[in-house]
């Protein structure tokens, strides 16, 4: 029950009349009630298209023998998969493979975490030196690894020059097939612990400072407070940060194939590239798709565990 | 413009219950309504499925007779009002406030001469040409409500337009909502988490929880006639104290066995009890209704002052008294020092009592009428006071 | 009749190398019609990579040559080498028209014959035979590097047959000599046995002043290894399989080959990182006069003989490959391997386009500017080239060329052979790390086997074809052509 | 929180170093790229010479890497243009919606991520091919092609990398704009557009950095009509030697755009590398 107005009331209001009734009332709520999926749609129907897709067609194709040329393809059940996990170069590249997510992801993983706790250590000339610690990540991966074989030149390149000047003869860390794999790795290390660097350091600039200084105050050494304040409470930050580097790590194509192409002695060999190689080298598209789907399922295995742990305590969505 | 809701029900995905469940609701032309509830308990939702920024499952909304259930937002022919001022960060004062005329098409130079109008009446005229960074929280809630009445709506929705203000600021500008109310004699719909806020402004209180409405009234019949233990338990601070307790007949009447003492129990509640199948009640007394006297004697418990707040001009004091802890609410002339022994008298006609089990009002579904519906509005604490000595028995 | 197209080419390669004015005598009309350019506008799209350097003489000379001659544009792609065989292999499984003319290495032929995926030339030179005259390489090489199996597919870009590099100014130098001779008790001669080489090697290694003995490849792509079991296997008498397609891997010669080939005695000769050397390493060694010897192919050449490339151009000087010296007869029996890219034409284009493209590569691959190519940088891989005595002149080593053509063995035309040779590369490399040569060469032969199973060999009962079927196949269809060629007789 | 002098000489000394080591192969490797040819290598190092562009006019001009360039530039646009167009609308949805099965789809957005681009790379491929071959749909070596394919990587990394900007702004903005006469999407467009405008550029700069550096999927379904630079990048590496000075001309037409790119962007990097996972 409102009072009379006891200024001037507004006049007339500027609304337009009752004259908008959509066309159709069930229509209406049928589009409100689903509308985000005018949204979505499109990306949708584009993802489905070009990743569920494609899975399940390789997984069609790896249940036939399909070259390029043949004109009958017959099928031939899980062959392909059982001559796949028979394949000693399968294995030996899926083991590589599992070596370079091992060593390159601890290695990037303790390279960044370390960066991100001394960078909070310095004042002046903080911008500067993060924009240089991060160009490796943005470099392409062909290009970096073509640069570190040409640093690694064992006559020519820069690293043994730089060793000679202290008198420390030419190494050859490339050709030898027992030192190969680890300077692939450090390479991969080298490009990829600037993204461990910037999600741990992002991490830290998101956590409470109360729980750091009243531990300080209360005389906690600095071991302590990283190990039971920092660590824990990076926990999600530090899983993504595995997470990703794991996956990247686990599909490494690019720097392997400029820097070694596999050699000496298939060291070097990763996934990615000894199905790239039996696909299209050798002419055998459905075996490669039995390797890649095997490779999908072992990811899969792998990060579904690892997104487990990160949405107990990451809300997403 | 009446506004009518009619069996609104909305279900969120992934959600356990409905946030919103089924309410009816009539808010009378011209009417401030508040809707009051704790977060989470639909009352947002409610106001979003009238201004159409969230679809009902089912149940139909009208407008002055006009079905607006299936009408997209722009079609409500309502304004609304946000929590965090939402304006448009892109443009500045008086562009922000122009902003809903472009869309009815109005020419340049009308737009300009309403701008100015409105913003004269929420006095930001000198703001307009400023940017909002250069705006305080304050003003930019000025200049929000001035983007909402620039199209002169019949029917305003707020979503708690207060609660990120500092206090000086809010009680301000609660007045000059209220002003506004007045003035444009327009529908107000007013969602708030704050019962004071509720108190002051509206004509009309309806308090939610959990998706359902739990009392519609003035803000008299809310405060002083809760239907329900929530009710009791939301409106007023600092809040009623309230005990689980058993009802034992007595001769002639019944008695209230509470923890730690007993009560005896004034006649009203006679045909509420008598309806009961169990013996379990709560019971609730308001701080304000608990005296402090000098002896024991009926309805008296004794026990140790805990702790004294001051609140200005009145002192609430924790009292711990058969093992439980009371609020009461003293003059400050009249507190008492903490540690000291004291006596508390629980008034039988101030009392509550609630069904244990439904937790609903025992008294009877009528609330008791407020002698002061007209005046009472902005009453200040001590009219509450009298009115509720004054209440009926 | 010439048309104008022959004329202009002519007269503009004429006027250019005035001294070789002889050679248009041997230009052909390639087109019966007459009137000027009927290929004015159109396009050759070449699949390219930048593999051998003699392909940017070719480009820098020629080709703006022709571009102006016939009108036609020609649009190089150029892909990393080891991109090349899947690039064809997925553009021509798709019947793609995207190019024109591929590069096509030796190994390869075989398995893109089977996709169908090569133009056979045999009509086109019926119709026109331009300048291509096929008769002009040796039967090993042709066989090798232009026919998949009996089918002609190519003319080859070049013929590169093992060669061997070394530094005159170490060799002639007194003083070298006399300590050689004193360290070893004979004079200081260019090796001819890899015994020899071992020796010569030794004494040349000499990290301190950053020289090494000798320079070979280990490295990947695991196909280049494969030229070991020419070099080092085939002259011992080492095959690859016999009649029945069994692979021979695995026998004791061969494994003693890989023994010798991936052992310190031979490593040890040379320069650190020497077991990723491919090409391009060992060839960069030599150029910057790191190393004392150098086996190579025939391409390198005019590469190591360039000022702007190598700092020993003025010093290097070519012999044949080393080989074994036969225990019994005390000769030196060496095996060549015969190997090397040809311009194929893509069976999915048009007729017209094919058109083009034959008569792009029987100008570009022709007697004439192959004598060009020659008399530029010392290159040559045809018959007449190899013999002329004014090259011969100007280039000595084109003789021990010309020697190592005529024996030159080549690889396999098996649709699967290059898995088969990434096989057996992988295994010499993991020799070369140290594996034991005995078992790692069984795993390879078996894993080989495996390989030819699965094409359904043994199934359809496939024979090997040996070194001297191919030469038959050569000969076979130079009869069907009414070519003559000396080693056919 | 004051840090003692001696820590943080031991931080500087440490990050310097490893600063050192980031710049030490790009620089000297840029530096080769102006060294004629017969110093690309040289033991030991030359350090002092006449600089010249004989390289980068040889990559540039004759092997046509102005070709490769363009192609680069047309396939990331294109591709980042087609990954915002898709991308936008959907983390908007993803941001304002919630519906029956909003955060299981998010995750899966996310699981995409994961997958290795092998496993899309071979069907693509044979996916062309069927429809080249059976419907005379040429997809294989075409720019659209490409765009499409790489919508795998891009699209997810648009929609969680906008979704997060979209998320910071409050729902309050379009929906008064909605109450106040517009339609939502003419919310979107004259309300929300103009403010997450600096999240749409980041987001677009970051995808175009993947789109710039990929390799895989180029490799694998570009041709002579579509070639990247990265692709261009392994010619150098002829069988026969390496071609240093050239490769470090291409390497520096590659990095120069990015690098230049990430001093930018140096603060939206984060979100898009860790995939909005962190918020």
């Amino acid at each position: 029950m409102a009072r009379p107005p006891n200024t001037q009331p507004m006049s007339k209001s500027y609304l337009p009349g009752n004259t908008n009734q959509p066309f159709s009332t069930r229509l209406y709520q049928l589009t409100q009630r689903h509308r985000h999926w005018f949204f979505i749609a499109p990306a949708l129907i584009v993802l489905l298209t070009v990743v569920i897709y494609p899975i399940l067609f390789s997984t069609g194709v790896s249940l036939f023998r399909v070259t390029f040329a043949s004109q009958s393809r017959p099928f031939v059940g899980l062959q392909n998969f059982e001559r796949m996990l028979g394949n000693d170069d399968f294995i030996q590249s899926a083991l590589n493979t599992l070596y370079y997510v091992i060593f390159s992801v601890s290695g990037s993983f303790v390279l960044g975490f370390a960066i991100a706790l001394l960078i909070r250590r310095v004042t002046a000339g903080k911008e500067l030196l993060r924009l240089i610690l991060i160009i490796p990540i943005t470099m392409a991966p062909i290009v970096v690894g073509l640069m570190w074989n040409w640093m690694l030149d064992p006559l020519f390149g820069l690293v043994n020059w730089f060793l000679g000047l202290f008198g420390i003869p030419g190494q050859t860390m490339l050709a030898q097939a027992s030192t190969a794999r680890l300077t692939v790795v450090l390479v991969d290390i080298w490009q990829w612990y600037p993204l461990v660097f910037l999600i741990i350091e992002a991490g830290m600039a998101t956590l409470p400072r109360a729980p750091f200084e009243s531990a300080r105050l209360e005389g906690v050494s600095s071991w302590m407070i990283f190990r039971r304040l920092t660590l824990p409470m990076l926990r999600p930050v530090i899983l993504v940060a595995l997470l990703l580097r794991t996956v990247d790590a686990f599909r490494t194509f690019d720097i392997v194939r400029v820097m070694t192409d596999g050699g000496p002695a298939l060291t070097t060999e990763t996934l990615s590239l000894y199905l790239y190689r039996t696909a299209f080298t050798f002419n055998k598209l459905s075996r490669a798709a039995a390797g890649s789907i095997l490779m999908l399922l072992v990811i899969g295995l792998i990060s579904a565990l690892m997104f487990r742990y990160l949405y107990r305590d990451v809300e997403v969505g | 413009m009446k506004v009518v809701l009619k069996d609104l029900l909305k279900r969120f995905a992934n959600a356990e219950r409905a946030a919103v469940n089924k309410i009816n609701l009539v808010i009378e032309k011209g009417e401030l309504a508040v809707l009051l509830g704790p977060s989470g308990c639909g009352k947002t939702t409610t106001l979003r499925m009238i201004a159409g920024l969230e679809q009902p499952d089912s149940g139909r909304i009208t407008i002055a007779e006009r079905d607006i259930t299936d009408l997209a937002p722009k079609d409500r022919r309502l304004a609304m009002v946000f929590q965090n001022f939402s304006m448009y960060p892109t443009m500045n004062v008086y562009e922000n406030i122009a902003f809903p005329l472009h869309a009815i098409k109005m020419k340049r130079k009308e737009i300009d001469r309403t701008v100015r109008e409105v913003a004269r009446l929420v006095n930001i005229d000198h703001l307009l040409e400023r940017s909002l960074r250069q705006v305080s929280g304050g003003e930019a809630q000025r200049v929000a409500l001035a983007r909402a009445m620039v199209r002169r709506p019949e029917v305003f929705l707020m979503d708690e337009p207060l609660s990120n203000l500092d206090a000086k600021l809010r009680v301000q500008l609660r007045t000059e909502i209220k002003r506004l109310h007045q003035d444009t004699g327009a529908t107000f719909i007013f969602v708030t988490h704050d019962q004071e806020e509720a108190m002051t402004l509206g004509d009309k209180i309806i308090v939610m929880n959990n998706g359902d409405i739990q009392q519609v009234g003035t803000p008299h019949e809310v405060f002083f006639g809760p239907r329900n233990a929530f009710v009791a338990n939301f409106v007023g601070t600092p809040s009623m104290n309230m005990l689980s307790g058993r009802i034992v007949a007595d001769e002639g009447g019944y008695r209230l066995r509470l923890p730690g003492f007993e009560l005896s129990l004034p006649a009203r509640f006679a045909d509420g009890l008598g309806k009961m199948k169990s013996d379990g009640v709560i019971w609730g007394i308001r701080p304000e209704a608990i005296k402090l006297v000098s002896a024991p004697g009926e309805n008296t418990v004794s026990g140790q002052v805990e702790l004294v707040e001051a609140l200005g001009s009145r002192d609430l004091i924790f009292a711990r008294a058969a093992e439980q802890l009371f609020g009461v609410i003293v003059d400050a002339q009249e507190s008492v020092p903490v540690g000291a022994p004291c006596h508390l008298h629980f008034a039988g006609e101030q009392m509550h009592l609630f069904d244990a089990a439904s937790e609903r009002s025992l008294l009877n579904d009528k609330p008791p009428q407020s002698p002061h519906r007209d005046g009472g509005r902005l009453c200040k604490d001590g009219d509450i006071h009298r009115i509720a000595t004054n209440s009926p028995p | 009749m010439r048309n104008l197209k022959t004329i202009l080419f002519v007269l503009a390669v004429a006027s250019l190398f005035l001294p070789l004015a002889s050679a248009q005598d041997s230009i052909p009309l390639t087109d019966p019609e007459t009137g000027a350019r009927p290929w004015e506008g159109k396009e050759l799209r070449i699949l390219n990579t930048e593999v051998v350097p003699i392909l940017a003489y070719q480009h820098e000379i020629l080709d703006p040559l022709y571009e102006e001659a016939s009108g036609v544009t020609l649009i190089y792609e150029n892909a990393a080498h080891s991109d090349v065989l899947p690039r064809i292999q997925t553009t021509c499984a798709a019947g793609g028209d995207d190019f024109d003319i591929m590069f096509v290495e030796d190994g390869w032929a075989g398995a893109l014959a089977a996709l169908g995926c090569l133009e056979e030339l045999d009509r086109f030179y019926l119709a026109a035979p331009g300048d291509s005259y096929p008769e002009d390489f040796t039967t090993r090489a042709f066989g090798t590097v232009a026919m998949a199996k009996e089918k002609w597919v190519g003319i080859p870009t070049l013929v590169a047959v093992g060669m061997f590099a070394y530094r005159t100014d170490l060799f002639e130098d007194p003083d070298e000599q006399a300590a050689f001779m004193e360290q070893y008790g004979r004079e200081l001669t260019v090796p001819a046995t890899w015994d020899e080489l071992a020796e010569v090697g030794e004494f040349f290694t000499r990290p301190d002043e950053e020289l090494y003995g000798f320079n070979y490849r280990y490295g990947t792509p695991n196909n280049i290894l494969f030229d070991y079991m020419i070099h080092f296997g085939f002259s011992r008498g080492v095959d690859f399989f016999d009649a029945e397609f069994n692979p021979l891997f695995d026998t004791e010669a061969a494994i003693d080959t890989a023994m010798f080939f991936a052992g310190q005695d031979f490593l040890g000769l040379q320069p650190p990182g020497r077991e990723s050397f491919q090409f391009g390493e060992v060839m960069q060694n030599f150029a910057q006069g790191k190393v004392a010897m150098y086996g190579t192919e025939s391409w390198a050449i005019p590469l190591l003989l360039d000022p702007d490339a190598s700092i020993v151009a003025g010093e290097t000087a070519f012999a044949p490959v080393p080989g074994w010296r036969n225990p019994e007869t005390g000769e030196v029996q060496s095996a060549l391997l015969s190997a090397g890219p040809a311009y194929m034409i893509n069976a999915h284009i048009s007729e017209e386009q094919k058109q083009i493209a034959w008569d792009y590569l029987q100008l570009a691959h022709g007697k004439a500017f192959s004598r060009i190519l020659a008399d530029q940088t010392g290159a040559g891989h045809r018959i007449s080239v190899l013999t002329d005595p004014d090259l011969v002149a100007k280039w000595p080593h084109l003789t021990a060329n010309y020697e190592a053509a005529k024996v030159g063995i080549g690889r396999p035309a098996e649709p699967w052979w290059p898995e088969a040779e990434n096989a057996i590369g992988r295994a010499l490399q993991e020799v070369a790390a140290g594996g034991d040569a005995a078992s790692l060469m069984m795993d390879a032969n078996s894993d080989i086997r495996e390989i030819v199973e699965d094409a359904g060999y043994y199934d359809e009962g496939l024979t090997y074809v040996s070194v001297e079927q191919r030469e038959e196949f050569v000969c076979a269809k130079f009869a069907e052509l009414s070519l003559d060629h000396d080693e056919c007789m | 929180m004051p840090v003692p002098t001696s820590e943080r000489l031991l931080a500087y000394v440490i990050l310097i170093a490893m600063a050192a080591l980031v710049l030490a192969p790009v620089l000297a490797g840029s530096i080769t790229a102006f060294k004629p040819q017969i110093i690309w290598v040289s033991s030991p190092p030359t350090w002092i010479f006449e600089p010249t562009l004989e390289n980068f006019e040889f990559v540039f001009f004759t092997r046509k890497g102005w070709q490769y360039l363009r192609n680069s530039l047309i396939i990331s646009f294109g591709s980042v243009a087609m990954a915002l167009m898709l991308g936008v609308p959907a983390a908007y949805a993803f941001a304002r919606f919630r519906f029956r099965g909003s955060k299981a789809l998010m995750q899966w957005l996310i699981s995409l991520r994961m997958i290795p681009p092998i496993v899309v790379g071979l069907p693509f491929y044979a996916m062309f091919l069927y429809l080249e071959r059976g419907l005379g749909i040429g997809l294989r070596d075409t720019f659209p092609g490409l765009i499409i394919t790489y919508q795998t990587f891009l699209l997810p990394l648009v929609i969680w990398m906008m979704r997060g900007y979209f998320a910071e702004l409050p729902a309050a903005m379009e929906e008064s704009a909605m109450v106040e006469g517009y339609t939502r999407m003419g919310a979107l467009l004259r309300v929300v557009l103009p403010v997450v405008w600096p999240g749409i550029v980041a987001t677009a700069i970051l995808n175009f950095i993947f789109a710039w550096n990929e390799f895989f999927l180029a490799l694998i379904l570009a041709g002579n009509r579509t070639s990247t630079l990265p692709m261009t990048a392994g010619t150098y590496i002829v069988r026969t030697r390496v071609e240093w000075g050239n490769l470090f001309a291409v390497n520096l037409l590659i990095m120069a755009p990015v690098i230049v790119l990430t001093v930018i962007l140096r603060r939206q990097l984060v979100k898009g590398l860790t995939f909005g996972i962190l918020e």
